[in-house]
């Protein structure tokens, strides 16, 4: 039950997002059209329903923000710096990971590709490590890697999903 | 708050810098030795059009023409899965 | 002047498209490529129809009333800077049915190369004609 | 409401589109393979009735009757508009298809796609009989696609073969350009007039030329090239006729039929309502004659292109579908006389083409089923062993080669007739070469299917299932008959009126300017 | 006084939206330049990351902060903000997919040359 | 050799008949609206000037979105043979399927579609995207958008289905072949009884709002509280239903297209 509840607010907010909110009109059909969505779509998205609480959304908001402001914020003038100078030392090296989750794993590997400098390359399910494609290898052994890349965003992701 | 003024003089600087950056963006469309430049240069040009009719949708005080920045996002994501998907189904010799 | 040239401009490069979407569809050999000129043909046109609805004036308007409780100040601002609605309209109901023809030819082309094994018209018409004599 | 607004002219069409929408759940819902086949039958057979209340309509009225779709008046909204021209093929094309679809329960095979082919057969009643009602540029042109989509699948029913894909193909690639190019003239008629209504066009080019002639003249010029471009094409007119010899005898008997007895209709319906509606009775007759020129000098060409291809294939079904050219080039030629009696000779000549041309694909299609194929050699005396296909085949050979009693011979003569009359005379030559190779064409094939002896023993189709062809067959030779006996009556009752309202088109004009709301 | 507080409230986040537009122009132009400039698909990659994050998620953020305040955008204004706002949000999940899958294929399929690459593990495990 | 003059010739004579329509075009200009100017002409303007308009309601649409307005009430019948082109399409598709609307689709597809990455942003995006179509289905009647557009909005999310993870996947989920033709026919026969429904009040088909000489009073354009646009939204959420369902029919036709092709080319 509380999958649906949680989707039907997701749909909801997505809704009126699109449509402004200015009229009640919008506001009737944004809760109709979210009650269809998050029927249909309930079980597809959500499969173990007991995580959904609300600590996690303000891990989630918290991630958010911290991410936009602090690691985006600093790779994107390295990267820059780099783009300017022309100073790379590129290379594709291996990052292990320990969440379980598909949704932590895509969490994390969308937070790599999405800082400059570093980007997803391949994803192995079995081995548990993803592909880093770095624009400035300063390290070849995976624990020590993951240092430098992928730590703070797995925290983060194992309080969100795990 | 009336900020027309404003923006009837920033947006356009803007907009030149916005332009600046997709003319660079064409030209590696254009040159880009392998398809994957080609396809990143689309890409990247996708989004900075997105927020190209951003700019100019409130150059022209109209609320409407922002969906459309809504579809190319969309868009270049379905571009971006489909080549690749063609390129590694090829490979599995299909 | 400048808007006169503008417009020059616009349709000598759709009817230029045009023209060569034409010889396209009437010209290359490959099946496939003869659809992609089609759908150029088609596209060509719509936007030639959209620019007969535009409206030269500083700042055009989509034809969209901005609330739906309009006041009279709104209503005119809004009859003297919208577009021509309807060749719009008809765009959209000339795309879908381009839409509809073009999965139609790429259904059938599918569909040729599967009992033909190429995909070159010419090939296609001598391999009829062949099994006809 | 005003007496003269008839629902029934946008019911019929909506309640065509409706059978076809549901006609593949039926199949889907019902076990019974006779379900899907009857349950179309319902669909044509409303529209026949209603095409003909709306024939009777218009005989009561005296003058056009119309429908405002949506409640809009002229300009604004689409009109449909019925005269007497409409009218007549408004019941011919719902006959026809009726006979067809009837005929088709007998005749394919029970396959897990037949509900496609209903599906579609309506859609193409549908899209003809929108094509054949509406007064508005644009809406011709949707409708133009319902009918031409639908035929382009219908040449692809068998998918099997290499030959009908190929044929679809090439239909439908062409056909896509020149519904385009159409769609290029409803633009540059919008752009240059304002207006998509065909009688209200008329009226404002009138209005403008009186300022403005020069620019309205080539506007209108522009407009008359690329439509009957499109026009052309679907009427397989000598340059465009390419697609019609591959077409047409690739789709399976009931399709040919259609496609050629009444889709080609189309566009020759098409090209009159331009030259006759709009251009005719503008103050500058420039554009009416040139639209007449156009006409009639592709008329002669392709009726001889028709004849000469006709002598030159073996194929019985390509021969009577290059027969089709050689028709509609004939019929250009009637209306291009300019003249009430050439236009009254022509409309006959369409609608007598339609029943024996019809008449002829269905009555092969049962020989060359039996035979299975369809090189003339291997038909030889097979009319004699099926009679009931060979006596129809025979009739409709005849009526098609112009012999005197049926109803081919009386618009021909009349044809003839109108060329003297007017003093066309290469008309004439075109006209009686054509006539003369095509007869040839025809007496052999008779000679060779319906006179000689079989060569080989025939296996005859039993059970139920040739009953509604035969029945089919039947209807249609008698009504090619009785359509040749009445003909003087057709002629006094339905074609001469229609005629006069298709030459002075003021009725119409009037009718269209009674419902016109005043916009500036 | 409240209203004036909502004045001062409105200018300062008109005032963070040009900052983000401008900001995202510039960044725009630092990735098209990387975009000419790196040597090889793979690096090339990163500039087009600042190009997508910095030149078009932070610019559109910007675009709906300053709509949310344009009172001349009309009513539907909190609809261009949302629609903005949301594009945003929707590039930031699908374009580091699309890069992702796009490199993927390139790095499976040997679409593009490597060069110059340190250390390549993915290609390694693959041998 | 040949084939190359007579290329060349072609390129010659379509490249001539653009010129010369442009400069024919450009001849008809003069006086006539046919090239944009500071007005709009005929039609149009009348359309703008009544398609909302509060203060005359005599011709008007009840929808501030001109186009849509067009699309489903001053030129309705158009678009509802438009719907039915497409469906005629798609039945050709269906037609040239091997095994038609009777194919079966069975396997697993564990093997197809793409990293973990692409599969779970797929699902999420292929959610967001029925609300994003729906939006755009349902709002068609206040800005752009309406049943063709958020119907082909609509149609990306089972195509991203189809390409990060497999139609395998998208028949689990529901995407049935029978049940895409059942909601078809759903949408397509709502479009007729909406449009015929003022019939049985003596209106016209496809009739909107009351007009004059016609009995029926029209669909309702506010409904309490709420903003409904009069026909617009039922017309908008069955072409919806009908688009959406069509391409999800092309979808599964494709793929069952390629399958059957496959082994005998």
């Amino acid at each position: 039950m509380r999958r649906y509840i949680v989707l039907f607010i997701f749909y909801f907010i997505i809704y009126l997002l699109l449509s402004g909110g200015t009229y009640f009109t919008d506001v009737f059909f944004a809760a109709v059209v979210a009650a269809i969505a998050s029927a249909l779509t309930a079980k597809l998205l959500v499969r173990n329903e007991e995580k959904l609480e609300l600590r996690r959304l303000y891990y989630l908001l918290k991630y958010f923000f911290r991410y936009m402001l602090v690691d985006e914020i600093r790779a994107h003038i390295d990267v820059a710096r780099r783009v300017l100078t022309g100073e790379i030392r590129p290379g594709i090296v291996a990052v292990p990971y320990y969440v379980g989750s598909d949704y932590a794993k895509t969490l994390i590997a969308n937070s790599i590709t999405n800082t400059p400098g570093t980007v997803v390359v391949g994803i192995d399910d079995r081995e548990k490590l993803m592909y880093v494609h770095w624009i400035d290898v300063k390290a070849l052994d995976p624990s020590t890697c993951r240092m430098y890349i992928s730590r703070v965003f797995e925290e983060y992701a194992m309080k969100i999903f795990e | 708050m009336n900020t027309s003024w404003f923006l009837s003089l920033y947006i356009p600087v803007i907009t030149c810098v916005f332009i600046a950056a997709i003319t660079l963006y064409m030209y590696r469309i254009l040159r880009g030795p392998t398809i994957p430049d080609m396809v990143l240069g689309i890409d990247c040009m996708s989004y900075d059009l997105a927020v190209f009719i951003a700019l100019v949708s409130l150059y022209y005080d109209t609320s409407f023409l922002i969906i459309g920045s809504l579809m190319i996002s969309l868009w270049a994501f379905m571009f971006d899965v489909y080549i690749s998907k063609y390129y590694l189904k090829k490979e599995l010799g299909d | 002047m400048l808007s006169w040239i503008l417009v020059l401009y616009v349709y000598l490069t759709l009817f230029v498209t045009g023209g060569i979407a034409v010889y396209g569809v009437v010209a290359k050999r490959n099946i496939v490529k003869k659809i992609i000129a089609l759908t150029i043909f088609n596209d060509a046109v719509n936007t030639v129809a959209i620019f007969i609805g535009y409206r030269l004036i500083p700042r055009p308007l989509p034809p969209i009333m901005p609330t739906i409780h309009p006041n009279r100040q709104i209503y005119s601002a809004f009859i003297s800077s919208s577009v021509d609605p309807l060749p719009q309209a008809l765009v959209i109901t000339a795309i879908v049915i381009g839409v509809a023809v073009t999965c139609f030819l790429a259904f059938l082309a599918i569909r040729l190369y599967d009992r033909f094994g190429t995909t070159d018209y010419q090939e296609i018409k001598r391999l009829v004609r062949g099994g006809k004599r | 409401m005003v007496p003269a607004v008839d629902p029934l002219l946008g019911l019929v069409v909506l309640v065509l589109a409706l059978g076809g929408f549901t006609t593949p759940l039926i199949s889907r819902l019902s076990r019974n393979r006779y379900a899907v086949r009857t349950y179309p039958l319902i669909y044509c057979a409303a529209s026949l009735a209603m095409a003909s209340l709306i024939m009777e309509h218009v005989w009561v009225a005296g003058e056009p009757v119309v429908y405002l779709l949506g409640g809009w008046r002229p300009p604004v909204g689409i009109l449909y508009i019925a005269d007497g021209l409409s009218a007549l093929l408004g019941v011919v094309t719902s006959l026809v298809m009726l006979l067809i679809m009837i005929y088709s329960t007998g005749y394919l095979e029970g396959s897990g796609r037949e509900y496609t082919y209903y599906s579609l057969m309506l859609l193409l009643e549908a899209g003809m009989l929108g094509c054949i009602y509406t007064g508005d540029v644009f809406h011709l042109f949707v409708m133009l696609e319902v009918t031409s989509l639908s035929a382009y699948a219908l040449v692809a029913y068998i998918r099997d073969k290499r030959e009908a894909l190929y044929a679809s193909y090439k239909y439908a690639i062409y056909g896509g350009l020149a519904t385009t190019i159409y769609f290029l003239a409803v633009l540059f008629i919008y752009g240059g007039v304002g207006s998509l209504t065909i009688g209200d066009i008329h009226l404002r080019m009138a209005a403008y030329m009186s300022r403005y002639a020069r620019p309205v003249f080539l506007c209108g010029l522009v407009f008359t090239i690329l439509s009957f471009t499109a026009f052309l094409y679907k009427a397989a007119v000598f340059p465009l006729h390419f697609w019609l010899p591959d077409a047409h005898p690739e789709a399976p008997s009931p399709v040919s039929a259609a496609l050629s007895g009444l889709v080609v209709n189309i566009g020759v319906y098409g090209i009159v309502r331009f030259a006759y509606t709009i251009y005719h009775g503008l103050p500058d007759p420039g554009l009416y004659s040139l639209s007449l020129m156009i006409t009639g000098g592709l008329g002669c060409l392709s009726s001889l292109v028709g004849a000469v291809l006709m002598a030159s294939y073996k194929d019985v079904k390509r021969i009577i579908a290059s027969s089709t050219i050689m028709n509609i080039g004939f019929m250009m030629m009637g209306y291009s006389t300019g003249s009430p009696l050439g236009i009254a000779a022509s409309t006959l000549h369409l609608m007598n083409h339609s029943f024996a041309k019809s008449l002829a694909f269905l009555s092969s299609g049962v020989l060359i089923k039996s035979a299975g194929s369809r090189v003339l050699e291997r038909l030889r005396g097979l009319g004699r062993a099926l009679r009931y296909a060979g006596i129809p085949f025979a009739i409709s050979l005849l009526s098609l080669a112009g012999v005197p009693l049926f109803n081919v011979f009386v618009s021909e003569y009349l044809l003839a007739a109108s060329f003297i009359h007017t003093g066309k005379w290469v008309f004439l030559c075109f006209f009686m070469a054509s006539y003369i190779i095509s007869t040839i064409v025809y007496l052999r094939i008779l000679y060779e299917v319906c006179l000689k002896t079989p060569a080989a023993p025939t296996t005859h189709r039993s059970g139920r299932e040739w009953i509604p062809v035969a029945a089919m067959l039947t209807a249609l030779s008698i009504t090619c008959i009785i359509t040749g006996i009445l003909s003087g009556y057709i002629i006094s009752k339905i074609i001469m009126p229609a005629s006069q309202c298709l030459y002075t088109n003021t009725e119409y004009l009037e009718t269209v300017k009674k419902y016109l709301l005043n916009i500036h | 006084m409240i209203r004036m507080l909502g004045e001062i409230i409105q200018q300062i986040v008109f005032g963070i939206g040009v900052c983000l537009v401008t900001i995202g122009a510039v960044f725009d132009l630092l990735a098209a330049l990387g975009l000419v400039r790196f040597p090889c698909f793979y690096v090339r990659m990163h500039a087009a990351t600042i190009g997508v994050i910095g030149g078009a998620v932070v610019p559109l953020i910007g675009v709906s902060l300053i709509s949310l305040v344009s009172d001349q955008l009309g009513p539907y204004r909190f609809m261009f903000a949302g629609i903005s706002f949301f594009t945003a949000l929707l590039i930031m999940i699908t374009a580091p997919v699309g890069t992702h899958i796009l490199a993927n294929a390139a790095h499976k399929l040997d679409l593009s040359p490597k060069e110059p690459i340190i250390v390549d593990k993915m290609g390694e495990d693959k041998r | 050799m040949r084939r190359g003059i007579s290329r060349s010739s072609l390129v010659i004579v379509s490249l001539a008949l653009a010129l010369s329509l442009i400069l024919v075009y450009f001849a008809a200009m003069g006086g006539l609206g046919g090239h944009p100017s500071a007005s709009i002409v005929g039609i149009g303007q009348f359309i703008v000037n009544n398609t909302y308009n509060v203060f005359n309601r005599t011709y008007w649409a009840g929808s501030p979105e001109a186009v849509t307005s067009i699309i489903w009430d001053y030129r309705g019948f158009d678009t509802i043979f438009e719907t039915t082109v497409l469906f005629a399409a798609v039945m050709a598709a269906l037609l040239l399927v091997p095994g038609g609307i009777r194919g079966r689709i069975q396997g697993s597809g564990k093997d197809e579609g793409l990293t973990l990455i692409v599969k779970t942003a797929s699902k999420i995006i292929s959610c967001i995207v029925v609300v994003l179509a729906l939006n755009l289905a349902l709002r068609g009647y206040i800005s752009p958008g309406g049943g063709f557009a958020g119907g082909s909005s609509y149609a990306i999310a089972p195509l991203l289905l189809i390409a990060g993870l497999s139609v395998f996947y998208l028949v689990r989920l529901g995407y049935r072949l029978s049940r895409a033709i059942g909601l078809r026919t759903l949408g397509l026969v709502g479009l007729v009884v909406v449009s015929s429904l003022p019939l049985l009040y003596m209106g016209y088909i496809i009739q909107n709002q009351a007009k004059p000489g016609s009995m029926f009073p029209g669909y309702p354009v506010f409904l309490g509280p709420l903003y409904l646009g009069g026909s617009l939204i039922y017309m908008n959420v069955f072409e919806f239903l009908v688009v959406s369902m069509e391409f999800i029919i092309i979808f599964i036709a494709m793929f069952l297209l390629d399958r059957g092709c496959g082994g005998s080319a």
